[in-house]
């Protein structure tokens, strides 16, 4: 039981950080810094679900881990892809 | 219990903290990408409430789904906010 | 232990959103507040359904004896995130338009409808 | 409209709503759940399937999925209509 | 084994951190994907390889459930995070920021 | 978008489509269901738009939306199979047929074979909501385009 | 024939990434019968989808296994050592502030998109460096390096070893 | 037949045949006059003109905008509130919305 | 198939919504025949509904339910979804299918035969279905459902005019308050299940104490289906809407707001019928008073044919709330003037949608001949277009009440009604509709008289075919009001009035 608790601790410590990055997302002076902060925010969230799917003991959640690693990417590309033309 | 409290907690508290990004930044391309963090850390406390399916489709919808309509838009219209 | 903290979560976004519906002047903005309102609704319902200690309501490899959270409101829920959806996509389908036959998104500025 | 009277109201409907959140029946510990204790026991028996909420969705529930599918179907279909190719 | 679980646990909260001090403390986009990027991608996957030997231990179909699916989601950030940075790295000097202090900007001479 | 972006979504996008189908055909025994994948497929569709071009998709906008159409009128219909009893009767399940299988009360390992007509539901509605937000994604994409008016 | 050995080779890649995904189902090995039926009509219909897209520019060349045993030693040996020096790297910087930043043009001399792509991924991942753009007409990268040390760099001083690798594996 | 031509109404009865009656009768009446002066029209007379206090005006239309000018003059304070309200602001819409929302539930949770 | 009629009403029109892009792929007429099929179904199904439902008491129809007994769970809780239809439901569905009748004949030829004639037809089907979803569910979330199907149709029809500015202006306002509304209808059906555990109307109606909980939820039902009915203070998007959406869909979005209005009923009287308060109704009658006086100001100052008739519209709502809200405000002693002005609200919303619907028609007609709305460029049609006028003037004068025509008909019950609970409300009532006269009769003097005036396109014979079913309803209807009322409306009313007791016991047993 012991495992699964760390591994609830290490989610919620990368949850601290997951904050520390949607600072940069208030902040951020440029767009593009705003779109870095949530895409580590996605890097970051992917591992906490893992993390704490494995602290439930849950098998069956990870697909949601699964379906997010797959899916901020399509987002982080349509941020890139419209980031570029400047917009107006 | 208490660390899933904590967890539980924290994310609702970054989902009201994204929602209100969403809400004050002028630029709307900012406000977009507040509100797809919003969406992330919801998809987040659902996966805290043992909400699995709402997860996926939340994740799935607002993750690339909701961002992509709202960038098009952007696109489509003018990117600040006038006051 | 955390008490109602997850309702008053929601009904924090839900007045946000609202915020949003009355002070801002921006139709997209506008938009993203109906998805502030949205998202708390949503996240009212899921917080509805949760049972201390409760596991998802899915048998396969589901621990033993285990309570389960509610289903219904996980179900509701997913209907309500598509509906919010398509309210979403219409509604930014329409701003595009008027931006197309106004050239702004200032709701101050659309009201040739009025009197 | 003045501002302050929206101001005003505003604050009187998120004070009503925060006092809804906090007279509700305490998280985590619903009072009445004979429907969803239902749908949790029988929809293994009566539907065959693992996941309840798959069982509720289509099922149970399967004219709200109806519903929700008019609904998107109903949304792209006015998305054509508004973003169509207008006449010369 | 759990000693190989906490420290690749960690490790993987160290260079998390590191990823999101790097996002605070650099002064500009391009290298606040240097260190946002790497230090999470690298990061995640330390956390991600303990949920994979935790699974590998645990053994029953749960474990192999579980390892399968960490194992994938890992596959997909190493081949998502460095595009997508790539592609918002790309983007942010299309759309026009200059890197901070650069000593050489080759790809500006270019255009 | 370059070179790099493109040759990832060349390889994803099968990938993803597969794990929407996945998603899609676990729908009774695993998170998920018509509507998860549906989304994780037209994600795919997107990152394919957003990677090659609206105009790499433009000509499959009839098709989608036809695909849109059938999903919605298969769904109606596979609720009228149950007519014989009331509308959206769950007719086959427990009846050894074509997902026919009964599952016996409490967890279980879980067998695709299972839940009546659940994952044809689920089929009608993945197919319906792939097209029809696939659909909305390239509406927004394509509008305004040099092409309109 | 050339269209059904596509169509084949999409198939068995789909087929794949299912029957990992439902790796724990049943009796026949590892799978259930409905399972592999189901993953076989699924992979099938994606194939039949997306077998033109993946196969446009060669990119199903990669499907071929040797190339994937080469890519597993390459990702646990040279990738992951110049990784894990490449955070102790940002790690120094992220401490120290200490940066020299620039961006720098280099022809590793990669032709198809598979090893640009993959060498880029890989820069991006690895010491101090960032793809910014790669020119598809000539196979310029342009990198992002956050300690110039060359203003006219070679592919060596960069990325080391990577881009031979990447000849290898994806060439 | 007189329960289907009839309306009670706790009161009393209102039957809709009287007043057809009625006004069939007022509508004959009416054409009668029609009929007495149509005999006197001549087309393409002076008769055709519209009579405006006996000048002769070139549209001789009155604008439907100005039928009751007099009425909206005299109203003007309430009317410019009233159009006030529906100033075309969707914020003020949705604005609006808040304040009802207030009101019913103040009025149902004090 | 005698026994699932209530669900094919709702289903057919969503199998002929979802089919209709595919068959316009194939053939124009066929999807033009294939909309009209089943429209004329739709007509037949709700028919045979009430009629049904008005000899032999309410219709429950359980969705999915393999046998009898899986209909409730052993504890007594319903557990599925199901239909109950009682005699306000049948009323509603009787209004919806009339007017689709009318509508969609209008409609195929009133559309312009380009890209967007499939989807506005598709919508049109789809709108149909979840008006008839919403008049005939008995199950909160499913309500929810249907009231954004109605929603999302709805503001696509108004879209329509995309080659204009002010039609996606429109759109947009409505779309934002609409899904507003449903979001807080929403929240309520969540407050409601939050507390319960229930979804079903009939099960929460039984269990509701009338906590502080619960009111919060009644208050969010009321603000949230008074903005979807146009109510007052809330009702700015209804004209906007009313004005610029093609004029046959018009008539749909008028039934829209109605089954509007039929959910606040349902909602005041069978699910919060046990736990009311008389102030309820005073304030439902207080923002009907408002509605009327409001609406008709307003209707004096415009200039746009199709906004007039919209804000008159808007004021008809008014009278509704008031007939059944004094109705409400008397429920407890149950004296019989209550009951007569709430059949008075309920026999005017058959007598608005014909009258209004009528009225839109014409609007429609004239824009089709003339190419614009505007009162001051418009003037003279009287002869070029003598049927459309006819019709024009017959309806203005049923709105306003003029006697031998239905209009009077419900106004005098609500009248009768109001005036032994306060002569007051008589009063504002009886001003609201000169003034209403005044303001028809200003748009008929400058739209229709005048100096002959150039027609420069013929109104087609379905234009008035569908305008004189409208016209000889009203004339009927005003002719023998008795026997509607009797046959029809009473048993609509009093579904409302007395009817919570039947209807829980239809669906919980016992």
């Amino acid at each position: 039981m012991i495992v699964e608790l760390s591994f609830g601790v290490a989610a919620a410590v990368l949850l601290a950080y997951a904050l520390v990055c949607a600072i940069r997302l208030g902040i951020g002076p440029t767009a593009a810094d705003r779109a870095v902060a949530l895409d580590t925010i996605n890097t970051l969230v992917v591992a906490i679900m893992v993390l704490v799917g494995a602290a439930f003991d849950l098998m069956i959640i990870l697909d949601v881990a699964l379906v997010y690693a797959l899916l901020s990417f399509v987002g982080t590309l349509y941020i890139a892809r419209y980031l570029e033309e400047g917009l107006k | 219990m208490t660390l899933w409290a904590s967890l539980l907690t924290m994310s609702l508290a970054m989902t009201v903290l994204a929602g209100l990004l969403a809400v004050v930044l002028r630029d709307l391309l900012a406000a977009a990408l507040a509100l797809g963090a919003q969406g992330l850390f919801l998809s987040l406390a659902f996966y805290l409430l043992q909400a699995p399916d709402v997860a996926i489709a939340q994740a799935g919808i607002g993750a690339a789904l909701t961002t992509a309509i709202f960038l098009l838009a952007i696109r489509r219209t003018r990117r600040k906010e006038e006051e | 232990m955390i008490g109602n903290l997850p309702f008053v979560a929601c009904m924090v976004l839900i007045a946000l959103g609202l915020w949003t519906l009355v002070f801002k002047r921006n139709l997209i903005k506008l938009v993203i507040g109906i998805g502030l309102i949205e998202s708390g609704v949503n996240l009212f319902l899921v917080a509805l359904g949760y049972v201390r200690g409760g596991v998802p309501p899915i048998y396969t490899y589901a621990p033993a004896g285990a309570p389960m959270v509610l289903p219904t409101p996980q179900a509701l829920t997913l209907t309500s995130i598509v509906i919010g959806l398509a309210t979403t996509a219409l509604m930014l389908a329409f701003a595009v338009v008027i931006y197309r036959h106004k050239g702004t998104l200032d709701a101050r500025k659309i009201r040739d409808l009025r009197g | 409209m003045s501002r302050w009277v929206a101001l005003a109201a505003f604050l009187l409907v998120a004070g009503f709503l925060l006092f809804g959140a906090v007279a509700l029946r305490p998280f985590g510990d619903p009072p009445r759940t004979e429907m969803d204790q239902y749908f949790n026991r029988y929809s293994q028996p009566e539907v065959a399937a693992n996941n309840a909420v798959t069982a509720i969705v289509f099922d149970y529930r399967g004219y709200d999925t109806l519903g929700e599918a008019t609904v998107l179907f109903t949304a792209v279909t006015g998305v054509a209509l508004i973003l169509r190719r207008l006449r010369a | 084994m759990s000693a190989l679980i906490y420290a690749f646990l960690a490790i993987g909260a160290v260079f998390n951190g590191l990823g999101a001090v790097a996002l605070l403390r650099f002064p500009d986009v391009y290298t606040r994907i240097h260190g946002a990027t790497k230090c999470t991608t690298f990061g995640s996957i330390f956390s991600i390889l303990a949920v994979v030997v935790h699974g590998a231990v645990r053994g029953g179909g749960d474990g192999i459930g579980m390892v399968i699916r960490a194992a994938l989601a890992l596959v997909f950030l190493l081949l998502t995070n460095p595009t997508g940075s790539h592609a918002l790295a790309r983007a942010a000097h299309r759309a026009g920021i200059k890197p901070f202090q650069a000593v050489v900007d080759r790809l500006e001479e270019r255009k | 978008m370059t070179v790099v972006v493109r040759t990832v979504a060349r390889v994803l996008f099968p990938v993803a489509l597969v794990f929407g189908g996945y998603v899609i055909m676990h729908g009774h025994l695993t998170p998920g269901g018509g509507f998860q994948g549906g989304a994780v497929a037209a994600s795919a569709l997107a990152m394919v738009l957003v990677a090659f071009g609206a105009g790499r998709l433009k000509d499959k906008k009839g098709l989608l939306s036809a695909l849109e159409s059938l999903g919605g009128t298969a769904f109606v219909v596979l609720g009228f199979l149950g007519l014989g009893l009331t509308y959206f009767a769950n007719v086959l399940a427990g009846s050894y047929g074509l997902f026919g299988r009964p599952v016996p009360y409490g967890p279980n390992p879980g067998d695709l074979n299972t839940a009546g007509t659940l994952p044809l539901m689920n089929w009608a509605v993945g197919f319906k909501v792939l097209a029809g937000l696939g659909a909305a994604v390239l509406l927004f994409a394509l509008f305004g385009g040099e092409d309109d008016r | 024939m050339r269209r059904v050995a596509q169509i084949a080779a999409t198939f068995a890649l789909a087929f794949l990434v299912y029957l990992v995904l439902t790796i724990p189902s049943g009796p026949l090995g590892l799978w259930s019968l409905d399972e592999l039926l189901a993953g076989a009509v699924i992979s099938f219909l994606v194939a039949l989808v997306s077998y033109r897209l993946l196969w446009e520019r060669g990119g199903g060349r990669l499907l071929q296994p040797w190339r994937w045993v080469l890519f597993l030693v390459y990702l646990l040996g040279p990738f992951f050592l110049a990784m894990a020096k490449a955070n102790l790297d940002v790690a120094y910087r992220v401490i120290t502030g200490r940066i020299r930043p620039g961006i720098v043009r280099f022809n590793p001399g990669l032709r198809t998109d598979a090893g640009r792509t993959f060498l880029a991924n890989s820069i991006t991942l690895t010491p101090g460096t960032l793809t910014l753009e790669v020119d598809e007409a000539t196979g310029d990268f342009y990198v992002h390096w956050i300690n110039v040390r060359n203003v006219d760099p070679t592919p060596e001083e960069v990325c080391g070893p990577f881009p031979k690798w990447a000849k290898v594996v994806a060439e | 037949m007189r329960e289907a031509l009839t309306v009670l109404t706790g009161q009393g009865y209102w039957s809709p045949l009287i007043w057809a009656a009625a006004a069939l009768g007022t509508f004959l009446l009416a054409g009668l006059l029609w009929w007495r002066g149509r005999r006197e029209y001549k087309r393409g007379t002076e008769q055709e003109l519209p009579f405006v206090s006996g000048e002769r005006v070139e549209n001789p239309r009155v604008g439907a905008l100005h039928l009751y000018w007099g009425l909206t003059e005299a109203l003007r304070p309430l009317l410019e509130r009233l159009r006030g309200w529906h100033s075309g602001v969707v914020n003020d819409y949705a604005g609006w919305f808040v304040v009802v929302l207030g009101v019913v539930l103040l009025l149902l949770l004090l | 198939m005698g026994a699932h009629i209530p669900i094919l009403a709702i289903a057919v029109p969503l199998l002929g919504g979802f089919a209709t892009p595919l068959l316009a792929k194939l053939h124009r007429r066929l999807r033009d025949l294939w909309a009209l099929l089943v429209v004329l179904f739709v007509g037949a199904c709700v028919g045979y509904v009430a009629v049904h439902v008005f000899a032999q008491g309410l219709w429950v129809y359980v969705l999915g339910a393999r046998s009898p007994q899986e209909t409730l769970a052993p504890g007594g809780f319903p557990i599925r979804i199901m239909l109950v239809v009682d005699g306000m439901s049948a009323f509603m569905g009787i209004i919806a299918g009339l007017l689709a009748l009318v509508a969609f004949p209008f409609a195929l030829k009133f559309l312009p035969e380009e890209e967007g004639k499939n989807l506005a037809l598709t919508l049109g089907l789809l709108l149909l279905a979840g008006i008839l979803g919403m008049a005939y569910t008995g199950d909160l979330f499913n309500f929810f459902v249907f009231l954004e199907v109605t929603s999302i149709a709805a503001c696509a029809l108004i879209g329509y005019r995309t080659w204009t500015s002010r039609a996606p202006e429109a759109a947009f306002k409505t779309m934002l308050l609409y899904s507003l509304s449903g979001l807080l209808f929403l929240l309520a059906v969540a407050l409601l299940y939050g507390e319960y555990g229930a979804l079903n109307l009939a099960y929460l109606s039984a269990q509701l104490r009338g906590s502080r909980v619960d009111r919060l939820a009644l208050a969010l039902f009321l603000g949230a289906l008074a903005m979807k009915a146009a109510a007052a203070p809330v009702h700015f998007w209804a004209p906007d809407a009313y004005g610029e959406a093609p004029a046959a869909q018009t008539l749909l979005l008028v039934v829209n707001t109605q089954v509007s209005l039929y959910g606040l009923w349902r909602v005041l009287f069978t699910l919060y019928g046990g736990v009311w308060d008389a102030g309820l109704g005073w304030l439902v009658v207080a923002m009907g008073l408002l509605t009327l006086v409001v609406a008709a100001f307003m209707a004096l100052l415009q200039t746009d044919l199709g906004r007039l008739v919209a804000y008159g519209a808007v004021s008809q709502i008014g009278y509704m709330m008031l007939g059944v809200g004094v109705g409400l405000a008397t429920l407890a002693g149950r004296p019989d003037y209550g009951l007569v002005a709430l059949k008075g609200g309920v026999f005017h919303m058959l007598n608005d949608a014909l009258t209004v619907g009528l009225l839109f028609l014409c609007v429609g007609a004239v824009e089709w001949a003339t190419g614009t709305r505007d009162l001051r460029e418009l003037g003279g049609l009287g002869h070029g277009l003598p049927e459309v006028a006819l019709c024009f003037l017959l309806a203005s004068l049923a709105l306003a009440g003029i006697p031998p025509l239905n209009g009077f008909a419900s106004k005098i019950l609500i009248y009768e009604g109001s005036f032994r609970l306060s002569p007051i409300l008589t009063a504002i009532a009886v001003l609201a509709s000169i003034l209403l006269l005044a303001v028809y009769a200003r748009a008929f003097q400058g739209a229709f008289l005048g100096p002959r005036a150039e027609v420069p396109r013929r109104v087609p014979a379905v234009f008035l075919l569908a305008m004189a079913v409208l016209a000889v309803g009203i004339v009927v209807l005003g002719l023998v009001p008795g026997f509607f009322l009797e046959g029809v409306v009473t048993p609509a009313a009093e579904a409302l009035w007395r009817g919570r007791a039947q209807y829980l016991a239809a669906v919980l047993g016992g």
